[in-house]
């Protein structure tokens, strides 16, 4: 397939850059950080972005969605990451429909994808326990009985976790058996949600099961086959948080080119000094690598590609690196300036950290990348 | 070599030592919490912590060792390099907490002493030392980062008095500081070096404001500071006439090492120990394979660097100049300390992320923001290496 | 759009694919061993490394396919971009070679396409596509390197002819071929862009001579090229008098291209199945584990790259202008060839380090040592990264 | 302990400085090189060397040396990889002397160390067996019956070995048993050589030992008793050969700087650009750092230090990655002269590639760091 966008994800593109621009401008992410307010998005903003549809664009056609696949959402993502607009996208759209698309039975689907779809059902997932990126590690166990089951355990890092509605809750029945994937209201009697401040000014949070009750028709996937759905429902979420990062790399280093053409030290602009020059030129080449990444890896997920797990540790470990250096560069290129607040260059690093996090950072993916090609 | 024998270092030593254990209140003797607020920062409106804080400095002001390196008539101690050394370890064999921390100690009085006339030495060094006065520096400009020379406050000669206007940035603490040294332009139509001065100006004077300056990592010890038709006496002219830039760069390489943190590693945690804390080990080896490698090589640039500083102290005593060397530092320890603090953050996993509470310092998230500034305060890592390339390495200019 | 429709080209499949087939010598039909030596390179001197590569040029020639997308009046096919690509994968599929390898074709051609005289084309293509003269190119001189155009071989217009004086150097095959295309100075006097033209010059022709190169890889294709007196009569001269410097500019953004040797990555061997032949694996990791993270960094990086190229070609055909991306195609390319190799090295172990014998090829140190040479010619790396700056990013000069 | 020289210290570097400069410039080794002599040295510079006491520096003074310590040899060394000496140092001085006195006893040391020191006999430790760097991993065997020992096995990468008199061979009983270590004569009945030309145009070799005999007493160190003796020795050899590396990178270095200074182009010297300043600063940076871990390692090792192992490792990785680098911006910054056989600067890249894997590359000693630091 030509590494090119059609024209529905082209059009798509420009409708969301455009409304992002207008709506959602970096200056609202500081409102929002400055107004304390723990939803850490703007329902308003977010009704407006599921009336344009973003919510459904990779969501088929028979559960509510438009079907437009995840190239298609991939480029709302990159604009989200150019405007560093909060919302549940990530958490709701991305990982937890996909997920249900992946593993749910007719009737889940049927239930939830079209609310998620129109927005008004947002859904996270609680799977991480460790400080570490560990996907499959779940110590949360269930109890079945007569009753039904019962779930126990705490779960780090719930992305939009303080304002979901539902929760996808991995567990286990014992160490040795495998994943079950649980859809669990956020209300529901013993669930307890910790929310600190994170640096990004997004909200992730904590939360606690403790002995909270789910039906068998609550499962996804069936028992213990939780593991397969959800290791591809994160690659994908891996290479869509990619677009969104790619966005922001993007982003960071045109203003900071700009900059550098703007800002004069010893009576010449200081884009003139090779010295950045040649670093400018240099992460010019890596941002034209990581494009690449992220326009191939969104085509595999719609192909349905073989290779989607490489794909996706190649991106997210690659865009990682790239973001990380293009956010430092930035910083160090606007000096000083740079590093005060009422500058925006600096809400771009901050949310690049949390995103080089999220789904497994640099580290973990090289790492798996090399394991993935078996050695 | 100083003119002290061993004998007299001896009983200096014993003397020192019977001197502090008597007069260094018990209840200072544990660890700081918080720098800012448990130091004595000395001003006219001055803040002690604790009334023991104040004990404390006013003995050692009494004794001389408030600044034992300044001479005597200044209000220092008139201490011999060997004897400011063993006042130094036996101050560290109790922790002592310096009586006083003070930009006019270590910023302004090196300049006083070698640019000062003798009024000015004895009427502002003299407060410093009794902690009277809280200074802070004007250096920086909003136009002006790099090319501090490019500065545009300018003072107008107005016969009896320069008139100031103008904006400087970064002076720290200017919102509590008594008074501030600028360099301000006096001459507009030299070369821009050559225009320049060095000026003593009071923060109480008329016209003087300041805004204080939030960071990414929170609030911060920056402000600005605006002259709007500011008075200043001439007698506050520091040096000659346009000269300012002399002083200046005779400050900033002073600076450049302090800023350096030339041996701050030494008592720190090795990397690898956290390391493991944080990520534990799997079959003896870190269980991130990425982040073992990236810690190992860290510590192994860390220690080679720390080495160097040692060899190149040890290279001075023998006589050796360290010239520009300082801009080696600088870059060298700014950049280590950047990568560093990235470490932290891999290490810290998840909860690295967490935003934690402002000015409160150790929130691994903030203070990764903050080292971020090392690279472009004191003279940015690109203005190191230029200095390098030039002073060091002798490479052409344009 | 090419013109030819579907059916059209679907023929043209079925001919190429049977005329091949009939006339592609089975002799040849297994891989090339010796690039160089079982390749004809033409000249006026033929070598054929068989009578069957003779027998292979001959046939092509005749078809008009030794140089298929020229035009048919100056002995080239002249095929549609869409028949090319059909011969281009019909000759793939049966592993022909290609009929010849020759400068004049991938260097000069272009430039006498675009701005020789009619007269020109026809002697001088028409020459190479039949394989009769050897071509060599002389730009680059001994002082002058990046700085191209500051070189100072003269031609001095001597009313019937030029007097050519100077030395080139990287002229490859200068001691094989029969005539130089080559950048010389025409006006001393004009600025130094404005003074250049291109000329062709006779190998033979007095006062010519080579000296070959020996590189820290060992032998080289490349020479040094002296001119002492040598006349050259004045309708070599391509394009206009002085305009020089434009012709060479257009034919180094097509080597450019060249050189970066895009695509060449897809039908190699991946850099883990090496690792894991030459370290092996411990516990279904790699037995080196810093290795380990290098190469899959480095496939990493390659992978990037190679989809980058990708998604730009497929811009371009959608109408995207490439520009100056090919500077970052050359920079980025050559890097990673460079890494690869020392990669390469260090998978390689103690037999890596073995000195071979010359000029084979194959050999991972020489090999490693000549991978040096990509990031300089052509244009150096640095010089791309000026390009980058200032034609993509727009950055200021000086 | 100050991290300078002492004046004995210091006059020695003067010495061989000046020395080496006059009698053995790389020129010297270009015509080693084109000779094609296949003792890849100089039998009459080595006996000059020896004269002028280089070769017994660090042995005590009881055995015939000048009991000058290893800080001393590293000051040789360091001038011999200035001007690309080639000799016998490293293999039969720096390391099979080393190891003889680590692990000799009383009569082997009396009998072999002086030898040594006055030049004329050339010991060299033949122990590595695979492609890689694995000093403990012997496959050597040896058998024992009454009439003495008897071994067999083939050993790589023997430094000097063309034209040692002596091999110092590493052999273990069986696969559980320890190292045992032996004198072998080169002549000695079942020893063979082969040697292919390395890139540095030094000798080195493969050597077969087929059923070669030796008795009781050519053993170092006792039976099954070498593996620590010749891991020390190879951490002292680390150290000393990271001199002469430190010796090459700096005059590698001098030489480009130099070349920045002189070499014109668009009319200005090339070391205006900023884009190269920046790399030749950083350089500088990383050269200091250099210097200091082999001053402190060589002082380690002459303190007999606990850490010499991480001194050795650490010094081992950082002076081979910078090496590395040092020798390849060399080539880059020289340009296309840098590239030919006329220009000394290649010499030193090539002779940097073989010393960087010599006794463990950048790679072995970084996981190696790691290790011996727990982790």
């Amino acid at each position: 397939m030509a590494l090119v966008l059609n024209e529905e994800q082209q059009m798509l593109k420009t409708s969301a850059k455009e409304f992002l621009a207008e709506n959602a401008p970096v200056e609202a992410l500081r409102k929002l950080r400055d107004s304390k307010d723990p939803k850490g998005y703007d329902p308003a903003l977010w009704s407006q972005m599921t009336e344009l549809g973003f919510a459904g664009i990779a969501i088929p056609e028979e559960y509510g969605g438009m079907g437009f696949g995840y190239t298609g959402l991939g480029q709302v993502l990159e604009e989200t990451g150019r405007t560093l607009t909060a919302s549940p996208l990530i958490s709701s759209v991305l990982l937890s429909a996909t997920l249900i698309n992946l593993a749910g039975n007719e009737h889940q689907k049927a239930a939830l994808l079209p609310a998620i779809a129109d927005g008004n059902l947002l859904v996270s997932v609680a799977n991480e326990e460790s400080n570490a990126h560990k996907p499959l590690a779940a110590e949360t166990r269930f109890r079945k009985s007569s009753k039904g089951y019962s779930i126990t355990g705490t779960k780090k890092f719930v992305l939009e976790g303080g304002t979901a509605n539902k929760f996808i809750v991995s567990a286990k029945k014992n160490s040795k058996s495998g994943l079950t994937l649980f859809v669990v209201d956020a209300g529901a009697k013993g669930v307890k949600i910790d929310q600190t401040p994170m640096m990004d000014s997004r909200n992730i949070v904590t939360v606690t099961f403790k002995s909270v009750k789910a039906a068998a028709t609550d499962i996804l996937g069936g028992e213990g086959k939780g593991a397969a759905p959800l290791e591809k429902a994160l690659d994908i979420a891996r290479i869509g948080l990619s677009a969104e990062m790619l966005g922001s790399m993007m982003e960071a280093y045109d203003r900071t080119i700009a900059y550098l053409k703007e800002r004069q030290q010893f009576g010449v602009p200081i884009g003139v000094f090779q010295g950045l020059q040649h670093r400018a030129a240099d992460m010019y080449c890596e941002i034209e690598n990581c494009k690449s990444l992220v326009i191939k890896s969104l085509q595999a997920i719609d192909s349905d590609s073989k290779g989607l797990a490489v794909y996706a540790s190649m991106t997210k470990a690659k865009i990682s690196q790239e973001l990380k250096r293009v956010t430092n560069e930035a910083i160090q290129m606007y000096g000083g300036i740079g590093m005060t607040d009422d500058e925006e260059i600096g809400f771009f690093m901050k949310r690049a950290r949390v995103a080089q996090r999220t789904f497994g950072d640099s580290n973990y993916h090289l790492d798996r990348f090399a394991t993935l090609n078996g050695f | 070599m100083d003119t002290a024998t061993a004998t007299d270092l001896k009983t200096f030593r014993a003397e020192t030592r019977a001197w502090l254990e008597a007069n260094y209140p018990e209840s200072l003797r544990k660890p700081v919490k918080n720098q800012e607020k448990e130091v004595y920062w000395g001003g006219r409106n001055p803040y002690f912590h604790t009334p023991d804080t104040k004990l404390w400095f006013d003995r050692m002001y009494e004794k001389g060792w408030a600044v034992p390196h300044w001479p005597t008539e200044y209000g220092g101690g008139g201490l011999s390099k060997q004897e400011q050394k063993v006042l130094r370890e036996e101050m560290a064999r109790l922790g002592c907490r310096p009586p006083i921390f003070s930009f006019g100690i270590s910023m302004l009085g090196p300049a006083l002493l070698k640019f000062g006339n003798e009024h000015q030495k004895m009427k502002y060094l003299n407060e410093i030392t009794a902690g009277k006065v809280w200074w802070c520096q004007g250096y920086s400009e909003p136009g002006a980062g790099s090319d501090l020379a490019g500065l545009q406050t300018s003072a107008e000669d107005m016969g009896d008095h320069y008139l100031v206007n103008g904006q400087k940035v970064w002076t720290s603490y200017a919102d509590s500081a008594d008074m501030i040294f600028c360099l301000v332009r006096t001459d507009p139509e030299a070369p821009k070096h050559s225009g320049i001065s060095f000026l003593l100006i009071d923060m109480e004077a008329e016209g003087v404001s300041t805004r204080p300056i939030k960071l990414i990592s929170g609030k911060s010890p920056f402000c600005e500071t605006f002259f709007d038709n500011v008075k200043v006496p001439k007698e506050n002219l520091v040096g000659k006439l346009n000269q300012g830039w002399t002083i200046a760069k005779f400050l900033l390489t002073h600076e450049r090492s302090m800023i350096g943190g030339v041996g701050d590693a030494r008592k720190e945690v090795p990397l690898s120990q956290i390391a493991i804390k944080e990520v534990g080990l799997d079959d003896g080896k870190l269980a991130d394979p990425v982040l073992r490698l990236k810690v190992a090589q860290w510590m192994m640039d860390g220690m080679s660097f720390k080495l160097a500083v040692e060899r190149i102290l040890d290279e001075a005593k023998k006589g050796q100049q360290m010239g520009a060397k300082s801009s080696y530092f600088k870059y060298y320890a700014t950049e280590l300390n950047k990568d560093k603090h990235e470490l932290m953050m891999e290490l810290g996993g998840y909860d690295a992320l967490k935003w934690g509470e402002e000015y409160e310092g150790g929130k691994l998230a903030r203070d990764m923001c903050r080292t971020k500034a090392n690279s472009i305060e004191g003279g940015t890592s690109e203005v190191q290496l230029n200095i390098i390339s030039k002073r060091i390495l002798g490479l052409p200019g344009k």
